[in-house]
């Protein structure tokens, strides 16, 4: 997403950005990547009638609720889709999508790659927990393999959907891991996305303390695991920037994402390219120039003569 | 190139006065059948016939079969023209032409005694002994080569076959020459060039010894002749941008495909767009972003297509988001008869979502209607915050018919775009009371509170809520506003009286052989009238009082009897009105109905039950 | 560690003679609810006296509610314990254990007059000059700690209630103990050991001074005191299993995750498999690959989930595939009421997919009849090689009840594994005169021509074909399978005279309801039968001429009246049979019915008529 | 797929496996296709009856239709689970699926991700036209930029999918590239997949006479392109070996998919990893040594006396 430094009259607040309190359950990692939404949008000052959050179905889903902003709670899977309708038809507004590894890899998944070489302008957050929350405890296609849950109950055999790669192979413009432990990196991550151009996508580990307690301790620091963060080259011609990542080069992002536990943490994969949104425009501004000011009725007149 | 009709390079030196010397045959209306391979340009020179019909005063109704093969395959187009009123294709013709010997064989027995066969002497023998039908041998295939030179072989047989027919029956030789021209103009300059050379070998081959007459068809009631001729997907298309569509997503599949196509070319010079989406999922929840974010917006699919979109239909209408869809319905179940024309899918149309969920489902007549219909089905999607599904079907979709153009200052819609106006405090976007539009994203909330659109049960404000009183008062909502329409909705037109001992009833398609066949019936002397139902869900209030005036309830449907005996309409009146009148006539060959078929069913019931 | 009962470590000091010189009264049934949070386990509880119901000759029939937040909140369980037969949860309930103050001032109102309300004096504060309730407050959380030791909180509240009960309901200890001690004995030993204490302290609570009475649920008339305690959702599960359903493939959604995740665990024992697929539309593509592999399989929902399998569900009638297919149906439109009752989606089961697409519905009427559905969906799937769909709902898929262990000899299907005989050169696939299977992969086709199994119509040897001839008598195959079957199924049991004043009809989970509405009005004199229909569709072969035996047909239903004032039962009925005596009487509010609404609708029925 | 060498009787002959003549367009490169298909499976012999071809919907999809297999025709885009569910069930069949671009990459594109991630024992033949055929001319997931079609009159404007990076991330165990002008390496490219164990996948380019002609003339060397083979490693110590292509490096095989006008041909990566089939035929296996000789009826009568 982009065009966000637009500041509002009144200054945005948290407050004003609440509505309903969660509904998760105490200690879920949901709530912090909600607070940081928040502080990311009053550190923005976008309009708080332009936000729009849109969301499937699942825990994470609920999003939308919690938010006082236009927003819309849709079927499972599906919130891309829907969101590329709201984005392709009012530029006006900011687009942001939240949802669950369920929601976003299995039913979702064609839609997050068609999304993603479409390159539509909005951001997504996965809040990624490793597991179905809202259906209590099944497996989902990020559930790392031996997690036990109620459809694998001597522990899950599929390999693992590897989101980064997934979202750097289908052409995601912008590509990016977070953690909900962490809460300053999330609010970097999410304020990068948005001010990205394009489809922006932060992978966001979000602990379900119910049905997953402790998945991603390995990567907590104060549980004895080790956060990792990507170090970006910065191109200052050191010797050090050499070992550096280099976001825009999308096989090395590829190589970065190889294991995913506990992972890297940070931009993988950055890329300029036209959003689908501005090539659609270019045509429209190139068919209105053409017709000049011919008015709906005018057009159709003149294609009901072809028909004479 | 572009050639005036005037210019035309019809040398002066074309002969027809040995033709023109046949004597005069007035008609009333001429059903030709063409048959050939789907390779040869049948369908062009069809459409070229039913645009001069257009364009002449006559009226015209076409048909065409498609075939299943990708690398096509024996297909025919049918023409109807007429002075009078053109309701259908015709059972029967009175002319054949016959490229092969398979179409010949195949299509000999659509012949009416007495009919002439017209056939191609380069490829097909015929049964001359057979004395029913009349024969014209022509050898149309090699003169066309001759006409043209060697290099292109027998393309351009169509063009000389529309010669012919133009010299047989009389027709406007300009104005064909000028749609000639539209069509083949924008191409490179030796295609027009040989179209012409076709055409002319056509106009000019001598038929004296050939035929006993040539034939006049006879100028129409209207006086009309700039009149609009298209198919009905076409005019649907139309029919959605007038009515103020400008946002539309949906995945290929045929028949709809030309609908989308239609739509991405035209749309961005209205300011919108249309998406190709991944999947049909994918596209109805598109075009809902669409009417979340403010539009008027439209999906669509054929058959199976439209199952994919059940679950967001079933969305659509808990959010109570406004959406068009359309379904050009083909033969079924799965992917079933994808060419062939059916009226399968009304029960899923009304009933396929899961849970309560009450919805517009519209049915179109004919071409024309196809426009008419999508204006309709655009206002009522607005004012009722709705979904409202048209079925068309494959029959309606490539049929070409003449309709008078509209008056586009009475039917345009007006500005479409999104209302943004503050919402003052007190706004709810679900009032028990009333009806409502939501507030869209960039809407100002004066109340400082934002909404958010769900599919889960909800307060009048939107708020999620599984209040059980509630639930009951929003189920009655969105049943009441959709009773609310049907208060407003008109009673379909009567042909014939309005009572007496048979009501012939149909949907969409049907209405042409339907009309005929009351005709037909009327003329017998029966008392039959007929009503085509255009509003499917809801049925418009009063139609139970006219259905008991009448001792025989007749509902015609290209569909299944069921398990029941009733065809789909059939279900839903029987159950509506609990009329034991009310009867089923009902088929699955993939064709549309033929005025016999309806006359036996008729005869059928009412040997039965007297 | 494992306690058997007799060593359950209730202290013989245990005190029980002073509430035991209560006098004691005798109880036909008693309504119970616990009102609490979803935390408390309250449902527990209720599992272990339903459970107990079943091993002492006593009905029951419970009911609960969901939170719809995740993180809990309340939620009940009501247990209706019977010497009698037991229909249904109860309308009103006896005793009210109220564990908060909202749980208190929710379900204050569900109390009869006269009933007793236990509050947790720790959180409740009643009004206790609300005369038309006796009122017991306990201190139970405060009980439960001291009983336990401080540590583990309030949790074990639940296990108080239960010994509360026990000694309020003269219980049989020594067989809670059991069933105890299975729930809990294969975990921690300290969690048995607590469990157990806390219900001890419930046990020997001193009641004397705060009961009237004790109470004495007089032993029923089932001698059995070895009989099945289970809900819905596994009862079916298991008559899948039975009846030879050895894969499946699902997608999670409520109500219906339970069964998939059970045939998950189980089918690797009976030498199958159940797959978690990526979506519904998956899910049903997998299992349509299962049954072209030779094998019975099941794939299932919740509504939203059976509106995405709908296109597939379209091909398998086209090819004729046998499959089972389960929806768990829940509160609609979309995704609604997640966790409550409703049965509107029967007419998206019948109608949903595009085409004419007839396939068998059947609704179970209660947890036991879950099993036999689920094995007459077998039988049929099979035998006609068509697709059966299960409406089960969220209110079967979670009620307790008791029932009889099935015979097994005789219920469990035979073999199952594919037949791979070879077929012998004259072999049809479909054959327009008879039943048969296809031949799944592994076949040896002896006539040398392999056969494709495809969703495009075509003729007897499965070969595409757009004949219209053949579409017509395809379409009369796959209906006329179905209509033989309809022959061969038996009607519904009548209760009371097969002829009289009013038939009350409903389907599906409403059967105890409306049984017991029957009874009463029968008390009250009028002549009223009941009948629930199992076979939704086909409907069996005579139940019109039932209907005309009346006077009024009332079909009641948990769905919406829609546009025409009917049920979407009452609208199938009505239009096969047009017969004004069928008439609706509808709700929804997320509940099940109450036995006051049956009777109301009664009444306003037969007074607006008479 | 594996376990194919099972040899027939009588010997399988093209003649056996041919059935209706294919109703593709004359020239159209479907046809090429099969009768590699033929030459491989009468290479292999696979006994006929345990042959299974199976499609979504397309010009493509109607394979099954002109081989004298077991097949089944199924609805858009879900070949793949249906495939699934016979592969997993009936491990005495070779299951083989046949689509378009349009079938697994658009509306199936999910199928295909998950199919691949599961390792699920089938064989895949892609055969990418680069447009929808069927319906007549839209564009499709693989259409060019620029690509001027019924749905895009001014140009194809999506950048399209990268069918190799797709497979390569998503997890498919056999990954490679063909083109139907080349019988010889279709051939080759066919019997390795069908020789792999676990999910094998063969992007085939395959021409669309009629409304994509020309689109693959940069790989045709007699119409002026470059055919340009992947050079496999050969793990024999030369020099020139260390510039040869480890298929078994999956960073490699994305990197070599880069380019995909015209692209490399021949086997981008190949992993050797338990099947889906293996890992719960391995449950199964466990849980009816547990049960010992038990019937249906004991294994009921046992859970039901649980419920008591
Ligand atoms: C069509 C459909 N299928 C299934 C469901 C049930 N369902 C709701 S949420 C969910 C998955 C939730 O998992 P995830 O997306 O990871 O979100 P989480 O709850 O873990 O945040 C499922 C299967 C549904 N609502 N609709
Ligand atoms: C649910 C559904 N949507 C759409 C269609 C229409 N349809 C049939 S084939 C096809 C795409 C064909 O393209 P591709 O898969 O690339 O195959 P090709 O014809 O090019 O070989 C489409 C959109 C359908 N049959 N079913
Ligand atoms: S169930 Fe898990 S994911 Fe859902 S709210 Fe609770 S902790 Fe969060
Ligand atoms: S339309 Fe194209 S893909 Fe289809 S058969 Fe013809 S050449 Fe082949
Ligand atoms: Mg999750
Ligand atoms: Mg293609």
């Amino acid at each position: 997403m982009s065009d966000t430094a637009v500041a509002a009259p009144e200054k945005l607040t948290k407050k004003q950005l609440s509505a309903d309190h969660p509904t998760w359950c105490p200690g879920c990692g949901d709530f912090a990547v909600l607070a940081s939404f928040f502080k990311v949008l009053e550190k923005l000052q976008i309009p708080q009638e332009k936000i729009v959050t849109i969301a499937g179905i699942g825990c994470s889903s609920r999003f939308p609720y919690f938010v006082n902003s236009h927003g819309l709670h849709f079927i499972h899977g599906r919130a891309l889709p829907l969101a590329t309708g709201v984005s392709l038809s009012r530029p006006d507004t900011h687009v942001f999508v939240f949802g669950g590894d369920g929601d976003g890899f299995s039913i979702g998944g064609n839609h997050l790659e068609h999304c993603a070489r479409k390159n539509i302008n909005l951001t997504y957050v996965i809040m990624d927990n490793y597991v179905y929350g809202l259906t209590k405890k099944q497996t989902s296609p990020t559930s790392r393999i031996g997690y036990k849950s109620k459809t694998d109950p001597t522990g899950a055999i599929d390999r693992p959907v590897n989101p980064m790669r997934k979202l750097i192979s289908a052409g995601a413009t912008f590509v990016a891991r977070s953690h909900a432990s962490q809460v300053k990196h999330m609010m970097a991550m999410y304020e990068r996305a948005i001010l990205h151009p394009g489809f922006s996508v932060v992978q966001t580990l979000s602990e379900c303390v119910i049905f997953n307690p402790g998945s991603f301790d390995d990567s907590i620091p104060r549980k004895g695991g080790v956060f990792e963060t990507i170090d970006e080259k910065k191109w200052d011609d050191t010797p050090e920037d050499a070992e550096r990542h280099d976001v825009t080069n999308d096989v090395s992002a590829y190589q970065l994402a190889e294991d995913q536990y506990p992972g890297k943490f940070g931009v993988f994969y950055e890329e300029d390219r036209p959003t689908k949104n501005v090539l659609e425009q270019k045509w429209i501004d190139a068919s209105q120039e053409k017709i000049g000011d011919a008015k709906a009725a005018d057009l159709l007149r003149k294609r009901f003569a072809m028909m004479k | 190139m572009t050639i005036a009709a005037d210019e035309a390079p019809l040398k002066d030196s074309v002969d027809t006065s040995e033709s023109s010397a046949l004597p005069l045959e007035d008609l009333q209306d001429a059903v030709i059948r063409f048959a050939g391979n789907s390779q040869d340009g049948i369908q062009t020179v069809g459409g070229f016939l039913a645009r001069l019909a257009g364009r002449s005063a006559r009226e015209v109704m076409t048909y065409m079969t498609i075939p299943s093969t990708i690398s096509g395959g024996p297909s025919i187009f049918q023409v109807h023209l007429g002075s009078g009123e053109v309701l259908s294709a015709g059972d029967d013709t009175d002319f054949l032409v016959a490229f092969y010997q398979h179409s010949y064989e195949d299509h000999l027995s659509s012949l009416k005694e007495g009919g002439i066969c017209i056939y191609d002497t380069d490829f097909v023998e015929p049964d001359l002994t057979d004395k029913r039908y009349e024969y014209v041998g022509i050898p149309m295939t090699s003169t066309t080569i001759e006409a043209i030179g060697g290099s292109t072989k027998s393309r351009g047989k169509n063009l000389f076959v529309l010669g012919l027919i133009t010299t047989i029956f009389q027709l406007d030789r300009k104005k064909l020459c000028e749609i000639i021209d539209r069509q083949f103009g924008k191409k490179d300059e030796s295609v027009l060039r040989n179209a012409m050379l076709a055409f002319d070998a056509g106009y000019a081959y001598p038929i004296g010894d050939l035929f006993k007459n040539r034939y006049n068809l006879k100028a129409g009631l209207s006086e009309k002749t700039d009149r609009v001729t298209t198919d009905g997907n076409t005019a649907l298309t139309y029919g959605l941008l007038a009515g103020g569509v400008r946002y539309g997503a949906g995945y290929p599949i045929t028949p709809w495909s030309p609908i989308m196509e239609v739509l991405r070319s035209e749309l961005p010079k209205y300011g919108g767009l249309f998406l190709q989406c991944e999947d049909e999922l994918g596209a109805v929840s598109a075009a809902l972003g669409y009417s979340f974010a403010g539009h008027l917006a439209v999906t669509g699919s054929s058959g199976p297509g439209l199952s994919l979109k059940m679950e967001a239909l079933s969305y659509a209408c808990m959010a109570e988001l406004p959406l068009v869809v359309i379904n050009v319905q083909r033969g079924g179940p799965s992917t079933g008869l994808p060419t062939s024309v059916e009226q399968s899918d009304l029960m899923q149309a009304i009933y396929g979502s899961h849970g309560d969920v009450p919805r517009v489902v519209l049915g179109p007549q004919d071409v024309e209607d196809c426009f008419h219909i999508a204006l309709e089905a655009c206002r009522i999607a607005k004012k009722y915050s709705t979904q409202v599904i048209i079925l068309s079907d494959q029959a309606l979709s490539s049929r070409i018919e003449v309709f008078e153009e509209p008056d586009w200052d009475v039917v345009v819609a007006d500005d479409s775009s999104p209302d943004l106006t503050p919402r003052p405090e007190e706004f709810k976007p679900y009032p028990l009371d009333s009806l409502t539009q939501h507030a869209p994203p960039g809407t100002k909330m004066l109340g400082g509170k934002y909404p958010v659109v769900t599919g889960l049960e909800h307060d009048e404000w939107g708020h999620p809520s599984a209040n059980p009183e509630l639930h009951q008062k929003m189920t009655d909502r969105r049943r009441e506003k959709i009773k609310q329409l049907q208060a407003e909705l008109p009673m379909p037109e009567v042909f014939g009286e309005k009572s007496g001992e048979i009501l012939l009833v149909g949907w969409g398609c049907t209405f042409g052989p339907l009309r005929e066949a009351a005709g037909r019936l009327q003329d017998a002397g029966r008392k039959v009238s007929h009503a085509q139902i255009r509003h499917l869900h809801p049925l418009p209030a009063d139609l139970g009082s006219l259905f008991e005036k009448f001792e025989h309830v007749l509902v015609a449907e290209l569909n299944d009897q069921g398990l029941y005996g009733n065809g789909q309409l059939a279900t839903l009146l029987r159950s509506a009105y609990c009329n034991p009148a009310i009867k089923s006539i009902t088929k699955t060959d993939g064709l549309t109905f033929k005025i016999r078929e309806i006359v036996a069913g008729v005869d059928h019931h009412t040997q039965i039950s007297s």
